[in-house]
Parts: C-alpha cells; structure tokens; sequence
C-alpha cells in the first residue's frame, strides 16, 4: 500500500440538498486506481445519495466530481458509462422480463468503442456472435451458465444479485459502484458474493457501499466513513478501526 | 373598447368554470388512482341527456338537473365498482383504451335512447333574457353558470381544504400507499370521488346543454379541454385544476377575441386574418406545452 | 400458421357473402343512392331532405318512373371522407343510377368528381356550390334547389332596398358560408363593418356577439345551417341585441325546423326563400298536406327539395322508357324536366341550376296561433346564378 | 413476453397470406366487386398506419396519443405539393415521409423529456395544434380539406386503377413488415424493446436512452407519414380528421386489439377492425357498441391482442 498510485476518482466537497434536509454536506473522498474503496456509515448517511451523484442519476447541488481527469458535470448517465464508471443497484434493477443471457448481451452490447453504436437497424443481432460468445464467458465468472435461458425474474434472489453484477462487469467498468451487493442475501449467498469481489478486485477498482462489517473489512483495501453527509475518515481498515472519532459515531453503536 | 374586454372576460371566465367543473373530478380521479379516464366526457353527454329528458318530461328545468347529478353518479359509481377498480393496477395504456372503448358504448347507448339528432334543452323562460350590467347588457343564463361555478369552486375548496373527507382525499393525492396505512377505507373512497366527479360531470352537462347542444360526440371535444386543464394545473389539485381552467378560459376566449386585430397592428391584412384565428385555436396547447416544458409536472403538482 | 389462413379464409367468405350483381340491359328497378347528414347538429337537414324524398317515393307507390324504386339511405356524419367512402360504395358495389341527399358543399365537393367520372347523375337537392355552377359545371350534375348564392342575394337585396347602412356578417367558414357573404354583397352595396367567420358546427357564439355588441350594426346577416342558427338566434336574443339590431337570413336559417326549436324570439324575423309552405298551387298543397299527415310537422324548405329531387328522378325515367343505361338520353330528359315543382315553376339553366323566383318571407303568428313563415313578397323574378356564364356546357 | 422473436412458422404463415392477397384482385373482377379491391387497398394502409404506431408504442414502449399528426401530415405534403403541380409519387411520397419524419424528430425532442401520463398529454397537445392549425388555414383547405383531384403518377404504372394501386400498397405494406421484422431482431430493436422493459437499467448500462427513443419515435412517425400519403392517394382527400384525436385512438385500438409488440399486431387489428365495421354497419347502425365491448374484453382479458391469443406475439416460454 505504500508505493504511490494515480488518483481515479476524486469527490471535492460535494454537497446535495433535498428541501432543506443536506444529505450530503461537502463530502469529498479520493480513490486511488486498483484499490477496493469501502465506504461505510450509519442509515441516512448519504451513502446511496453520493453513489446517485457519482452515477449521474443526481446532480450535485455544489462541489466537483473528477474521473480519470474528466470533470463530471453535466455529463449524462450514459456519458459516464462510456468514460468507465458503472454502477449496480441496492433493489434489484433487471430486465425481469428478458432472460438471463439476454439481459447480459444487452450489457456487453452496450459497449459502444468494442461494437460501434446500436443504430443497426437491419443486420439481424444472431449474427453478432461476439457479443453472445462474451455474454456466456461473463454469466460463468457469476457461475450462472446453466440458467441462461431462464427469465431474471425466475432466479433466486442471490442468483439476481450475481446477474447484477455480470451486467455491471459487462461495460468493462475502470470504476465499478457497487451499492450494497449483499443486501437481503443468505449467509451461504454472501460467502458467494464476497467470493466474487475478490475475484473482480483483481481486475477492477471498486467503490463498495456495504453494511456488512465482515464483508467490508475483508475486501476493502481502504475504507471512508460518511456520517451526516460528510467523510470524517479515510484509510487502511486498521487504522479506521483504531479511530476514535469513527468509533464514536459508527463503529461504536455497532459493536 | 372597456367593455368589449370586460364582456369577453365575462365570456373566458364562464367558460373556464364550467371547464373547472369537468376538471375537479377528472383530477381527482387522475391523481388519486392514477388512472387515465377517458370517459369523463361520456358522463358529461349522459348527465347533459339526462336533464334534457326529465326537463322535457317534468317541465322543470332544476327537477332536471337534480336528477341528472343523482343518477349519473350512481352511474358513476357503478362504473368503478364494476369496471374502472380492475384498471388501476394496470398500465396508461389499457386505461385509455378501455375507457375509449367506454366512450364508443356510450355515445351509441344515448344514439339507441335518444336518436341522433340533438335534444332540445331550454333555459328558463326567466333566464332567457339579458340583464343590464354596469352599463351593459349580458346574457342571464351565462351569468347564472358564472354563479354556479362560483359556488361549486367555493363548496370543493371548503369541502377539500376543512374536512376529515377532504383531508382523506388530499393525502390519497399525494401519497395513496400511506393513507391506506392510515387505515383510510380507501375502496370507498375511490368510489364515493368517482360519483362526486360524475355529479360535477352532469352539472357542468346540464347546465351548458341550454347554450350548446344536447348531442352525441359532446363530450369528446370538452374532455381533451379538461385533460389539458388538469396538466397544466397538475395532477390531483383541485387548486391547479382551477387556475388551469381559468387560464384555458380566459387565454381561449380573450386568444380568439384579441389576437386577429392584434396581428393587424403588425402584419398585413391577409396574413393576420389568416393566421390570428390559426393561433388563437392553437394557444392554449401552446400554452401547456410550455408549462410541461418548463415545469414537467404542472404548476400545482399534488405528489411530493 | 392456421389462425392467419383462417382468419383470411373468413374475410374471403364475408366478401363473397354480400350481393352480387349481374349487370343487365333493361333495367328493372330504378337504385337511388341517399347520402345524406343524418346525425350531429346539421341532421335536421338531411333528415327533412329523406323525408321529402321518401314522402315522394311513397305518393308514387314506392317507384320511379313506373320502375320499383331502391332507395339506400346512408349518413354521412357530415365528414367529408366518410361521404366519399360511402359514395365509392354506392358506385362501385351498389352500382346506383342516381345519387342525391348532400347537405353541405364541402361534402359536394369532396364527393362529386369521382361520382361525374364514373357517370352517375347525381341531383342536389340542396348543395350548390358555386364551383359546380361555373367553370367546373358538369353533365352529370344537376341542382334542384338553388346555387348556393340566390337566397342570400335576395337578402342582399331586400336589406339594400330597405336602407340599411351598417351589417354585420356572420357564416361559418366552409364553401357555402363564402357564397353567402358574396352573394349578400352582390346586391347589398352598403358598409358591411365585419364579416365574421366561424366554425362550421360552432355553438358557443359568445365571442362573435360581443364583437358585434361593439360594432352596433342596425342589422346582421347571418347564414347558419342547422343547429348554429339555433344556437345563434338564441344566444342573439339572450344577449340583448334585438332590441337594436335588425336580424336577416337566408330561408335555411329562419325554416320550420329553427322555428320549432327556438319559438318566439324568432318573431317578425325577415328572410328569403324560392318556396314556401303557404304557397298557392296544386302541387304544393298536397305535398304540405300529405307531409303533415305523414310526419306531424311542417315541411322545410329542404323537404321541399327532397320531395322535387324525387319528381324530376321520376319524370325522366318514365321519358327514357327505363333506359337507364342510355345516358345521353337520361340527361336529355332530366334537363327538359318533366315534373312540375312545389314552388311553382322552374327551368334549368345550361349549368344544370334553376332559374326561379325568390320570396321575401316574414316569421309571425299563422291564423292557428303557430309561429311559422308568411310570405310578403316576390324579390326576384326568373332569377339567374352569377356564375352561368363561366360554364361551357351547351 | 420479452424480446421479440418469430419463428418459422409465423414466416410461412405470412408468405401465404401474401399469396392470398395477390390473388384477391384477379378474384374480385372475376365476381364483379371491384369495390372490394379498392376496401382491400383501404385497409391496407390502415395496416401500415397502425404498424407504425406499434412500432412506437408496441416496440418503443412510447404511449403517443398524437400519431394521426404524422398520418395527416403524409396526407396533407402530397395534397399541397398537387395543389401546386407535383404528382410524381417518386418526390411526393418520399417528401411525405421526411415532413412526418421532420415533425416527429420536432414533436419527439420535446415530449421525450416528459414520462408516464405527461408523455401521453403532450403528444396529444402537440397533435392538437398540429389539427387546428391545418383547419384555420384557409389555403390548406380548412375544415373541408384539400382534394386531391388526380392520384400521383409513378413511372409507367397507371395508379389510378385500383388494382395497380392496390399492388402498389400491397407491395409497400410487406415492405415495410419484412423490414420492421428484420429492425425486431436487430441491435437497435432489441435495445428500443429492452428500454420499454426498464428505461433506467439502460441508461445506467450506457445507452444514450433518449436518443434511441427518438429515432424510434421519428421512424414511426415517417411510416405513418407514408401511410398518409398511400391514404390520400386511395381516398383523394386529404381530410382534418385524419389528424384528429380520435384517429389517433383508432389506430391505437387497432394495435390493442391485434396485438401490441408484435410484428404483425397493427396489420391484423387493421384488417379485422376496418372489416368488422365494413360488415357490421349494415347489419345494425349501432355497432360500435360491439367493437366497444370487443376492446373491453381484450384490454381485460387479452392484454397481448389476437396475436398474443394464437402466439403470434413475443417469445413466451
């Protein structure tokens, strides 16, 4: 951890405000590029508000968010995406109706500078076999092969949250939000699911929204506390567990 | 000149209160059940039919319009009960269809009873004549439907903003999940709007039939007028639905009074007369475009 | 797969189930395709028009011209593309030898090209529109009633005699409501301070009053077919604005059919017509008396040219002997007009319009206390179109 | 439901109907009906017209209630470019298509910022003007319409006679299915019918959401414009209420009843809607009640249309 490594995603001050209630407060926060980032906090933190601002589903009220030297502002969800930022949702946000495998090619299709834009309008999309080939590669690193044919709507909740995360994996993230993956899963289903963020750390830096203290301090190379929609501290999981005033706010309701 | 405007102003505001009386219940319909619900207008033309049979039947004009309002919100409220309840739950799009296929029933019902020919409903002999107004004749009746609109406006906003009942319906606008947490019997409640908006419905039929005509399609027209009404106002306030129609009313009426010697002032002859009633008929579909694009969600919107 | 065939082999079946014609020589049976506006606020119109002409058929013992008559009354909604499909229909399915029944001219004119093409006579027993009476007059076109500008001219007339100096105008925006304000202007040479255009089937006339309250005419002219004029007369009186103003129109807008639904503020209301149902003449007699008996109620103006329509359908086929398919001949016999009409009588022009007297009439009270129309006066004698002379049929 | 898929069967299945209806001329002069030829091109431009909507509605998942503004501007471009001297189907029919398309891309850039019911409301608004601007104008003809005395001329090819004319559209209609099928099965029809499935899944997977909505808009919007332009050709009246509101709600009750989101769905809600109200007419003048009650049941019972009821329609398990 001590070699020095390029900034990839840098949140300055960033502030959003719904009625009068500031659900984040001048949060800023700096992800260095291959680490797995956790950030923590109580309920109502902001957690999920910083994640919607990142994402583009907000736009901040004031402050910068800086990617890979690219200023965020203005640009569309879409934009983002195509700069390397993908996210995953808290509830569940499939193509329900689709089935497993194609809601994975809807992903890797999605993938303008590999495959061009979809304005294609006459080419049937069974010639695109890449893209398929791709599709099946990813639905086995979630180790969902067997279900390909089947409705999303149809897997367990566990196999939803794997297919969630192959869609993400599926735009070739540089950075990847991950908002509480291992919300409502069994215990069996979140050994699955930490098992695959170590796998994906390899590859991939990470944002990790989580609740699961274990999970966290397992996988996350270093961990942000948010509380009241500011970042009070940021560092290695020892040194987070040895903070004092982190222990005060959060850690020490919690344990 | 004073007077023209006054008069015509007269004429917007007529207009656009018993455009509001279409628009409360549409709204609250809309805003409450989030439902599309295109036959509004076909209780409108029911409640106008209504009063023009029993009016010719009994001869009293007030007997004919208490038992339009009675009987079409029975009607009303026999069509939630027995059809439109199975529709909120499902998307705008077979809502509007199935309620178009509601006006299609309803417009041949009243062919097969009534003919197709217009019905004949008078204004009270008493009402038929101008009064002198400041300085100016206007028409009784047009000033009795101003009345009218009036009270109606002012009976809802009592009803609406001081009442157990209007505090059920306000909070089922803008949260409908969390009033049945209340423990609000909210079936009944979607029922008991319903046949309130039906009864407003016959009203507002009863009352313009005199002025209009009593005819089969009646409905159609208005209606798309009540649906930009409520956009504009946003959806579920009866406070948007009726600022919106009084702008709708007003904007209409002074639009086709105004505008054509207006455009005089600037353009030729020819181009003015040809264009000025081409804008007038478009103004107020310019006007809600513009304040859905400016404010996609109406200028009271009941949802927060 | 099966439902798509099925599905086909259903629509195959239903087309081969309707009639089939065989095209024959010698006719016997005489087809009358009645498209007409049978419902909506312009439905009093055609619905007068189809009794008219039906009350003629029937005083004939259901023929025409010694033939048994088939007459397939269809509305058109007063829209012009349901007109012409029902027109294709009549043409194309029904083969029909006579088409007749339009009310409105925007609906003539939609329809009568294709009608002239396929060389099927079609008599108006209301619409006339100039177009047809000018450059565009056609063989297969003949009027019954008038060219659309005669009876506003009579007004014109009656209203420059009288020394009006200041009118207001008031049509709906459609070919007829243009003939009428021309036609008032050909023979009113006084100031016309505004001439109003409203939409056809307009009720609300609450704009148009007040713009007319401002101008303070000492008389209005207007031309409203049908349910407008009902509307229009009422809201006129409600308004205040008859104690000042003077109201004139045309006979199609002051008929039995706007009396009976407007009653007493109609009284002592000027307008013109070619016919009238106090008129003194054999024909006329029976024709007012039998429609009474038949119906209940006073013919119109338009049931008198539905019932003549009939008449002169009648005479010519009797002249040809039955020989539909000739249609030099048919013509020849339609434009010598063997019938004589309820208002008296009349020739065709070489435009195929009337040349015929027009009448002054005034609404009052009929010796049974009816409010209904008196006539006052001849305006015009042997009266012309203005637009014969662009016509180069011979 | 889901993505769209056809199989064999449903192939075969069309290329027999094609063959019945190349067929149908040479049998309606053989029995005399002529009229039938001409009722046939009729309900075949409606087929079109009500496809193109399904396209935006049944594919896009964009509930527009202001189609018919598309359908009449068709109409209305080969009636003004006669009224001033050009007939030639070869410019008139493709500008017909590009001012509809011009004015969907118009219509479409604005309303697609709206959602849910607003998206509904403003396409109707913009619809409106679109209606009441045409019938103040007087030159355009104003509430009467503009006639189209002579249809456009194409070539050698007498389009005057109905039976030509017939082959024309006949010809045009299985055009534009065998490209809407290939469009189903291709990138850009699975991303438009993946969008109708969840909008907010695809902006966040990358896709430039509003603008595959707009073109999707905006290539409905030209098909009803061409179907405007056959229409006016077959009736020779370009008419107001072709661009009136309740156009717009037949063409969606054609697409209800055949079938939303599927190939074929506009083309068989067409047929038997235009049919049923050929026959039915004559046998009571009251039967829109029936094609009311036919909606009802289909909207309560048969969400996916007749298509949806014999499996003609998305892929199912």
């Amino acid at each position: 951890m001590s070699e020095r490594r390029t900034i990839l995603l840098e949140v300055r001050d960033v502030s959003k405000h719904f009625g009068g209630i500031y659900a984040l407060n001048g949060a800023s926060l700096a992800l260095e590029s291959g680490e797995v980032h956790a950030l923590i906090g109580p309920n109502g933190a902001g957690k999920t508000t910083l994640i919607h601002v990142l994402s583009g589903a907000l736009t901040a009220d004031a402050g910068q968010v800086i990617f890979n030297g690219n200023d965020l502002a203005w640009r569309a969800m879409h934009e983002r995406v195509a700069l390397g930022l993908a996210r995953s949702y808290q509830i569940t946000n499939l193509f329900s109706r689709l089935t497993v495998l194609d809601n994975v090619t809807m992903a890797v299709q999605s993938r303008v500078r590999d495959w061009g834009s979809s304005f294609s309008f006459w080419k049937p999309f069974s010639l695109d076999s890449a893209i398929v080939d791709e599709a099946q590669d990813l639905l086995d690193q979630v180790s969902l092969t067997g279900l390909a044919g089947r409705r999303a709507c149809q897997l367990s909740h566990g196999e939803q949250r794997c297919l969630e995360v192959a869609l993400v994996l599926a735009t070739k993230p540089k950075l990847l939000l991950l908002d509480e993956p291992m919300a409502g899963m069994g215990p069996e289903e979140s050994v699955r699911m930490v098992e695959l963020i170590e796998n994906l750390a390899r590859r991939v830096t990470m944002l990790l929204v989580e609740h699961d203290m274990d999970a966290v301090f397992r996988l996350a190379d270093r961990i942000s506390v948010l509380v009241g929609g500011r970042v009070i501290a940021s560092g290695a999981p020892a040194a987070i567990r040895a903070d004092h005033e982190v222990r005060r706010a959060y850690l020490g309701d919690a344990q | 000149m004073t007077q023209l405007i006054l008069e015509q102003a007269l004429n917007g505001l007529q207009f656009g209160l018993m455009l509001f009386l279409l628009a409360a219940g549409l709204t609250l319909v809309f805003g409450i059940m989030d439902m599309i619900n295109l036959a509004h207008g076909s209780l409108y033309m029911v409640g106008a039919y209504l009063a023009a049979a029993v009016t010719q039947a009994s001869g009293s004009f007030m007997v004919g319009i208490g038992t339009a309002m009675l009987v079409t919100a029975l009607l009303g409220a026999l069509l939630e009960v027995s059809l439109l309840r199975r529709l909120y739950a499902r998307d705008h799009l077979a809502q509007v269809l199935a309620t178009f296929a509601l006006i299609l029933i309803a417009n041949e019902v009243v062919r097969m009873i009534w003919g197709a020919q217009p019905m004949l409903l008078n204004a009270p002999e008493a009402l038929s004549g101008p009064v002198s107004l400041a300085g100016f004749f206007y028409p009784a009746y047009r000033l009795l439907l101003i009345g009218v609109g009036v009270l109606v406006a002012g009976l809802l906003y009592l009803l609406v903003s001081h009442t157990r009942l209007g505090m059920w319906v306000r909070a089922g606008a803008s949260n409908r999940e969390m009033t049945e947490a209340l423990g609000v019997n909210v079936r009944l409640l979607f029922t008991a709007v319903f046949a309130a908006g039906a009864a407003l419905c016959a009203l507002a039929g009863a009352m313009l039939g005199p002025l209009l005509a009593v005819q089969v399609g009646m409905g159609e027209s208005i209606l798309i007028l009540a649906f930009v009404v409520i956009v504009i106002g946003g959806i579920g306030s009866i406070r948007g639905a009726l600022v919106g129609s009084l702008m709708v009313g007003l904007v209409d009426t002074l639009g086709r009074a105004a505008l054509p010697s207006l455009l005089r002032e600037f353009l030729s002859p020819e181009v003015a007369s040809s264009l000025g009633p081409a804008l007038a008929s478009i103004l107020i579909y310019v006007l809600m475009a513009a304040i859905l694009f400016w404010r996609p969600e109406g200028l009271f919107p009941a949802r927060g | 797969m099966r439902p798509t065939k099925c599905l086909f082999a259903l629509a195959t079946l239903l087309l081969l189930g309707t009639s089939v014609h065989a095209a024959e020589a010698s006719r016997t049976s005489v087809k009358v395709g009645f498209l007409s506006t049978l419902s909506g606020p312009g439905a009093g119109l055609g619905i007068d028009i189809r009794d008219g002409f039906n009350l003629a058929v029937k005083q004939l013992n259901g023929k025409l011209g010694g033939l048994p008559a088939e007459v397939i009354v269809v509305d058109d909604q007063q829209k012009p593309e349901v007109a012409q499909q029902v027109a294709e229909k009549f043409m194309k399915k029904d083969k029909v030898d006579f088409m007749t029944g339009i009310v409105f001219s925007n609906i003539m004119l939609a329809v009568g090209q294709p009608v002239f093409d396929n060389k099927t006579f079609y008599i108006s027993a209301n619409a006339g529109p100039s177009q047809y009476a000018g450059e565009q007059c056609n063989p297969y076109f003949f009027n019954v009633a008038w060219q659309n500008d005669n009876l506003h001219e009579a007004v014109g007339k009656y209203v420059m005699d009288k020394g009006f100096k200041n009118v207001v105008l008031v049509a709906p925006n459609y070919p007829g409501g243009k003939d009428a304000m021309v036609g008032f202007k050909r023979f009113y040479k006084g100031k016309v301070s505004e001439e109003i255009y409203t939409k056809l089937g307009q009720l609300d006339y609450a704009a148009e009053l007040a713009q007319i309250r401002s101008l303070k005419p000492d008389a209005v002219f207007f031309f409203l077919p049908g349910g407008m004029g009902i509307n229009f007369v009422k809201q006129f009186v409600a308004a205040g604005l008859s104690s000042d103003t003077q109201l004139f129109a045309p006979g199609f807008s002051a008929d039995e059919d706007v009396i009976k639904a407007v009653g007493a503020p109609m009284l002592g209301m000027f307008n013109s017509s070619h016919w009238a149902h106090d008129m003194e003449n054999a024909e006329n007699k029976r024709f007012v008396a039998d429609f009474q008996k038949e119906y209940g109620r006073l013919p119109s103006l338009y049931a008198s040219q539905g019932y003549d329509a009939a008449f002169l359908i009648d005479g010519a086929v009797r002249d040809v002997k039955g020989r539909l398919d000739d249609k030099e001949a048919l013509r020849k016999a339609l434009e010598a007009k063997h019938f004589k009409s309820v208002r008296g009588d009349f020739k065709f022009n070489r435009n195929h319009y009337p040349v015929q007297n027009y009448y002054l009439r005034v609404i009052g009270r009929d010796a049974q206390g009816r409010i209904t129309n008196k006539t006052m006066g001849t305006v015009f004698t042997n009266h012309a179109d203005a637009y014969v002379a662009q016509c180069k049929m011979k | 439901m889901g993505l769209y898929a056809s199989s064999p069967r449903r192939r075969i299945a069309a290329a027999m109907t094609l063959v019945a209806l190349l067929a149908l001329p040479w049998l309606m002069q053989s029995l005399d009906q002529g009229f039938y030829v001409s009722l046939a091109s009729r309900v075949l431009i409606f087929a079109l017209a009500a496809t193109s909507l399904n396209l935006v509605i049944g594919f896009g998942g964009m509930i527009s209630f202001g189609h018919a503004a598309f359908f009449g501007a068709g109409a209305y471009t080969v009636a003004i470019l006669a009224e001033s001297g050009v007939v030639s189907a070869a410019l008139a029919w493709p500008l017909a298509l590009a001012v509809a398309a011009l004015l969907a891309l118009l219509i479409g850039a604005i309303s697609l910022r709206t959602r849910g019911v607003y998206f509904i409301m403003i396409t109707l608004a913009f619809a409106q003007m679109v209606f009441y601007l045409v019938v103040s104008l007087k030159s355009w003809g104003g509430d009467d319409g503009l006639l189209l005395l002579r249809r456009s001329t194409f070539g050698s090819l007498d389009l005057k006679d109905d039976t030509t004319f017939y082959f024309v559209v006949l010809a045009t209609l299985a055009l534009v299915l065998l490209a809407l099928d290939r469009l189903a099965h291709s990138r850009f029809g699975r991303v438009i019918q993946s969008i109708r499935e969840n909008e907010t899944r695809m902006e966040a997977l990358g896709y430039p959401v509003f603008s595959y909505k707009l073109v999707c808009f905006v290539i409905g919007g030209a098909l009803a414009g061409l179907a405007g332009a056959l229409l006016v050709n077959q009736s020779g009246l370009a008419s107001p209420n072709l661009l009136h509101w309740m156009q717009s709600g037949t063409l969606m009750v054609m697409i209800v009843i055949g079938g939303v989101g599927s190939v074929f769905g506009g083309v068989v809600g067409a047929v038997l809607l235009l049919l049923c109200e050929e026959f039915f007419v004559e046998i009571s003048p009251h039967w829109q009640i029936g094609l009311g009650l036919l909606l009802l049941a289909v909207v309560l019972w048969a969400p996916l249309g007749i298509a949806g009821l014999f499996g003609w329609g998305r892929s199912r398990e």
